[in-house]
């Protein structure tokens, strides 16, 4: 095995980290804010994509184009989330809550079977295609730029959480949430606002992906485990933590599948995963 | 004879001295009371001598026997009952089905579980109260429910955190009462209690705290003329 | 009056903790609520920033019914509340936990003026400006818990056990500090453990026993009254 | 005051209502005729699958509804159980009413492995790992060529019924009664536990871990001991459904969507008492097996749909599931005031 070799792997574990890394930051989001863990956050991550195969192939718009309307799309579905599910089970026991979001992911899901089938789809010919050489690491172009793409999401969430007002007010609400309400912060709508966040930063996501991935109803099961995961990883809650805990998991991933099988790269982060939680419960990086 | 003895028990939380060497012992058949204001550190005295917390160090010992860092289990199981200041009680069961659980400690068969439950019940007098949900029940008949449900392990030691905490002043006196009645079946008691009338009413000895640390120990009479006990209660002039 | 609470009742699901208690506040007055443990006098803050709701009774804010406005709209109408053990928001800087306590539009305006007088008096939280609250000491996270609340521009300003776990170095600023807030025109309504402290720098005082209310005055008629030690140290 | 305390006591144990059990009874006498009525097949295969998610349920229930800890990946079992029987019948000629209990046992060994540490997480690490271990459990049988990796296991088909290789082509009968039997000893056993000592244990678990260490239970043994009777519940509907089928795969007996069904059922019926499983499959099967006739075959999963949105539903309305319809002095649990 050469060096070119794991350069390769390394490369695109990074790529692929930082996508994880965003998807991660969203669900993290909401958690930190109610103690929710959006079950169907894959299903939203499946939503984002075809937004973006549905606006190319119905409009012609090209992916790179349509992201914001992706994103104001998933946004618009996290407020009516909140509204429509969350809000009746924020005081609700915990296996309620899991369920509600649960059969939200399975509703998403099965609904979209039936109307777009379980077909493997793809936008053809994007603008962005082709791979580029560096040295002797060849990086797929869309890849690239969806990752750049991401991570510039992500810096921009990290911007906006800790240095605008909006932000602090959703820290503070979630490290505090009584003692935000009593200096007048509405934690109904900052829950709704957390939603439109955590589920923007999907479609930012998703929109990146549809550029080279296949498209198809179960996309999402993979990406939101591998979520799961970073956000454990990461610390429940803590939004950086997320960062690094996408880029390990996307290097696990890449890594184990090259030395050791590919087709086992679930079970190389579900180990990570274990290890973690039970050695190092609170994350690796701590809470906040 | 000395049923437990406590020795430097101290734990500190992120540099808060929750409680500071506290040592006292306990003797048999007797009701040794806590006092002290809020923040003082009962509750956490009570959670590191059953195991709930881990102490930083000290030495903990039931019967001459080291309990020190046991988990909860094995403490009760060694009789060592406690109730919670925030009540803990099977929300979902019923206040028999919540008894019986303790009374399966010492009795397997299920018929004469349910018949110690029920007098235990009868003890702290809910029998009419017996098939209604935990949930359903008063806050002073919760209380009484994990009074009942702690005396059903059979333990030689009971810690009782704020019995009378929270609850009606009408109902105070049968609490009162029952605690009176407890110790008359020769159970050793530990109450944390903020009502000064009933811990100089029922103590043979009174435990006071004051920022995790001990002020005073000894006979309730003594306490009350206790100046720091005062102070720690009324508050002094000096900062002032 | 700027605050008149009238025969409210409080019940956690069918337990009531309150019965029956009236309070008023004047202007630029300070209030002592005292009691023993679990006597409900949180209860009662809490249910005038309607964290806890009540039933029966009314309260009234400036002439102005508001038993039913929600919690978060009660700071622009002048009513700030710090809560019990203090409560900063630990991962947030000092700076930012007083940003956000300037929430609503008016607040929002004259944030700078705010921030000025509130590092005038506090001054220690001008320096700790970027650490974060978690990392301050008890009695600093309660200056600045004091300091959140002041920058929401209240009118009456409820503070909760205010000298928990404090030294009697920082109990003795944050008397000051009290007394110059009243200076303002600020109103102070505070819960209080320690009696003969919270009778000393009061102007009137509230004693509660298990949730009703048992006796209260001016300071002077409460400070050394018999009933009152009895209520703390028994007969 | 002393008689309340002896009439207390000259109290039956439980609440015997004579007419829910004559009504019980009735059921299962209906039960057992209900072939010689001579339902058509689709019918047979109806009840079938209504036993089977019914005791699945009933296995979620064990480890969720009364020890409290949420399993999404329950499917492992499952899968354990299938290919315990098809694996060790195809491999050594073993007959399948013996490897029902190889995969029961094999099911319990993974259940302590799995368990011991595992149960050491709480909340949502507990669910989120559980969910993993299910998905892990299809990967890994996809890949491992001794039973047959992605394309599983075609049990050799005996050429006539057989009640030794219990596989039945002729009629779906004596499947009926294999799965109808498994489905009256389960619900017996459950029925059992849940008022027993150990029920009353794990629901004190359930309830408030804290409260239960106070009252000598060692919290994290129950959650283990919970977990193991669940799976050994789970693995023999497992090994009938291989036989019933005869033909098993990963993404078949692997699927999370087992997991997620026996979850559905249980919140639907009613979690945490015996009743919910029956009441939810009851409900849900039915209306699964007539969407696939009527909407079915076009791909789409049509079920899924009303199951997502039942389960949403019903967390928001119903939280205790359709069992908290039927007032509750009708029921064991709570008896005259």
């Amino acid at each position: 095995m050469t060096s070119e070799i794991i350069l390769q792997a390394i490369v695109t574990g990074l790529m692929m980290g930082l996508i994880y890394a965003l998807i991660a930051a969203g669900l993290s989001l909401i958690f930190g804010l109610m103690e929710i863990v959006n079950f169907a956050h894959g299903e939203h991550l499946m939503l984002s994509m075809f937004s973006s195969f549905w606006l190319w192939s119905l409009f012609g718009l090209d992916p790179l184009f349509s992201i914001p309307i992706t994103i104001l799309l998933l946004a618009f579905c996290g407020i009516l989330t909140h509204y429509f599910l969350i809000r009746y089970i924020l005081r609700a026991k915990m296996l309620i809550q899991i369920c509600a979001t649960f059969g939200l992911s399975i509703f998403i899901r099965s609904i979209a079977q039936l109307l777009w089938t379980p077909d493997f789809r793809n936008v053809d010919k994007p603008l962005l295609e082709g791979r580029i050489e560096v040295g002797s690491v060849f990086i797929g172009q869309p890849q690239l730029f969806a990752s750049l793409v991401c991570l510039l999401a992500f810096i921009g969430l990290y911007l906006f959480v800790t240095k605008t007002e909006t932000g602090l007010a959703l820290q503070a609400t979630a490290q505090d949430r009584h003692a935000a309400e009593v200096l007048g912060i509405p934690s109904n709508k900052m829950f709704a606002i957390g939603w439109a966040i955590g589920l923007g930063c999907v479609g930012v996501a998703g929109g990146m992906m549809a550029n080279y991935f296949f498209i198809f109803t179960d996309v999402g099961i993979n990406f939101a485990l591998f979520a799961f995961v970073a956000v454990a990883l990461g610390g429940f809650g803590s939004i950086i933590g997320c960062l690094y805990a996408g880029v390990i998991i996307g290097l696990v991933e890449s890594l184990g599948g090259l030395l050791i099988d590919p087709s086992f790269k679930l079970l190389y982060v579900f180990v990570i995963y274990l290890l973690v939680v039970i050695y190092k419960p609170q994350g690796l990086f701590g809470r906040y | 004879m000395k049923i437990l003895s406590v020795e430097n028990l101290s734990r500190s939380f992120g540099g808060i001295k929750a409680n500071d060497n506290i040592s006292f012992d306990v003797e048999q058949g007797t009701i040794l009371g806590i006092i002290g204001p809020n923040g003082a550190g009962k509750s956490t005295l009570f959670d590191l001598i059953t195991g709930y917390t881990k102490a930083d160090n000290g030495k903990v010992q039931f019967f001459e026997k080291n309990i020190f860092g046991l988990s909860p289990d094995k403490i009760s199981n060694l009789g060592v009952g406690r109730t919670f200041q925030k009540l803990k009680p099977f929300a979902d069961q019923t206040l028999l089905e919540n008894v019986m659980i303790g009374a399966f400690v010492k009795e397997k068969n299920i018929k004469r579980a349910r018949d110690k439950a029920l007098e235990i019940i009868d003890f702290v007098d809910l029998v009419e109260k017996r098939h209604h949900f935990a949930k359903e029940l008063s806050t002073g008949q919760r209380k009484r429910l994990e009074m009942a449900r702690a005396m059903a392990i059979e333990p030689k030691l009971l810690l009782m955190d704020e019995v009378t905490g929270g609850v009606d002043q009408k109902t105070i006196p049968g609490l009162v009462e029952l605690i009176k009645k407890l110790k008359k079946t020769g159970v050793t008691i530990i109450t944390i209690e903020h009502n000064i009338n009933i811990i100089m009413e029922i103590s043979d000895n009174v435990l006071a705290l004051d920022q995790g640390q001990r002020i005073a120990f000894g006979p309730p009479k003594e306490i009350q003329k206790n100046k720091q006990v005062i102070d720690a209660y009324l508050g002094t002039f000096d900062a002032a | 009056m700027l605050l008149d609470i009238k025969n409210i009742d409080v019940l956690y699901d069918d337990f009531q903790v309150i019965w029956d208690v009236s309070i008023n506040v004047e202007k630029a007055e300070m209030v002592a609520l005292l009691g023993p443990n679990g006597s409900g006098k949180s209860t009662i803050l809490n249910t005038i920033s309607n964290l806890v709701e009540h039933r029966n009774g009314k309260i009234n804010f400036e002439n102005k019914l508001i038993s039913n406005i929600p919690t978060f709209k009660r700071t622009e109408l002048g009513i700030s509340h710090v809560l019990e053990r203090r409560r900063v928001f630990p991962h947030l800087t000092v700076k930012q936990n007083l940003q956000l306590g300037a929430w609503h539009p008016k607040a929002k305006d004259q944030i700078n003026q705010s921030l000025k007088k509130i590092y005038k008096i506090f001054p220690k939280l001008e320096t700790r400006s970027d650490q974060l609250a978690k990392t301050m000491s008890g009695g600093e996270q309660q200056m600045l818990a004091i300091a959140r609340g002041m920058m929401g521009l209240p009118k009456l300003l409820m503070v909760d056990e205010p000298f928990l776990g404090l030294s009697p170095m920082v109990m003795k600023d944050l008397i000051k500090i009290f007394k110059n807030i009243v200076q303002e025109g600020i109103s102070i309504l505070f819960v209080e453990q320690n009696v003969r402290l919270a009778l000393s720098m009061a102007d009137r005082g509230y004693v509660l026993e298990s949730g009703r209310l048992v006796i209260d005055g001016k300071s002077e008629d409460l400070i050394d009254n018999e009933k009152v030690t009895k209520i703390f140290l028994g007969n | 005051m002393e008689s309340k305390l002896i009439a207390a006591k000259s109290e039956p144990l439980w609440n015997t209502n004579n007419k829910v059990i004559s009504i019980v009874c009735a059921l299962v006498v209906l039960l057992f005729t209900l072939p010689l009525f001579g339902l058509n097949s689709f019918y047979l295969h109806l009840f079938i699958m209504i036993f089977m998610h019914a005791v699945m349920a009933q296995s979620w229930n064990v480890i969720a509804g009364f020890s409290g800890q949420i399993s999404l990946g329950h499917g492992a079992f499952f899968g354990i159980g299938a290919y315990a029987t098809s694996f060790f019948y195809m491999q050594y000629g073993i007959t399948p009413w013996i490897s029902i209990f190889f995969g029961m046992f094999i099911s319990g060994i993974f259940a302590i492995l799995i368990g011991i540490p595992m149960l050491r997480l709480s909340g949502h690490y507990f669910a989120i790992a559980t969910l993993l271990i299910g998905i892990s459990f299809q990967v890994v049988f996809q890949r491992w060529d001794l039973v047959g990796a992605a394309s599983g296991l075609w049990v050799t088909m005996t050429p006539e019924d057989s009640w030794i290789a219990l596989q039945f082509h002729s009629s779906k009968v004596p499947y009926y009664y294999v799965f109808l039997i498994f489905f009256l000893i389960t619900f017996f056993v459950v029925w059992l536990l849940s008022r027993s000592k150990l029920g009353y244990r794990l629901r004190a678990v359930r309830d408030d871990p804290q409260a239960a260490l106070s009252l000598c239970i060692n919290v994290s043994n129950y959650k283990i001991i919970a977990y193991v009777i669940s799976a050994m519940i789970m693995a023999p509907m497992g090994s009938l459904f291989a036989q019933y089928i005869l033909i098993i795969d990963p993404d078949r007996v692997f699927n999370i969507e087992i997991s997620i069904i026996v979850l559905l059922i249980t919140v639907l019926g009613g979690i945490g008492n015996v009743w919910g499983p029956i009441i939810g499959a009851s409900i849900l099967i039915p209306i699964s097996e007539y969407s696939r006739i009527y909407l079915g075959g076009t791909g789409g999963a049509v079920d899924l749909i009303f199951y997502g949105l039942i389960l949403m539903i019903i967390c928001i309305f119903r939280p205790n599931g359709l069992i908290s319809f039927i007032p509750k002095d009708i029921l064991e649990r709570k008896k005259q005031r």
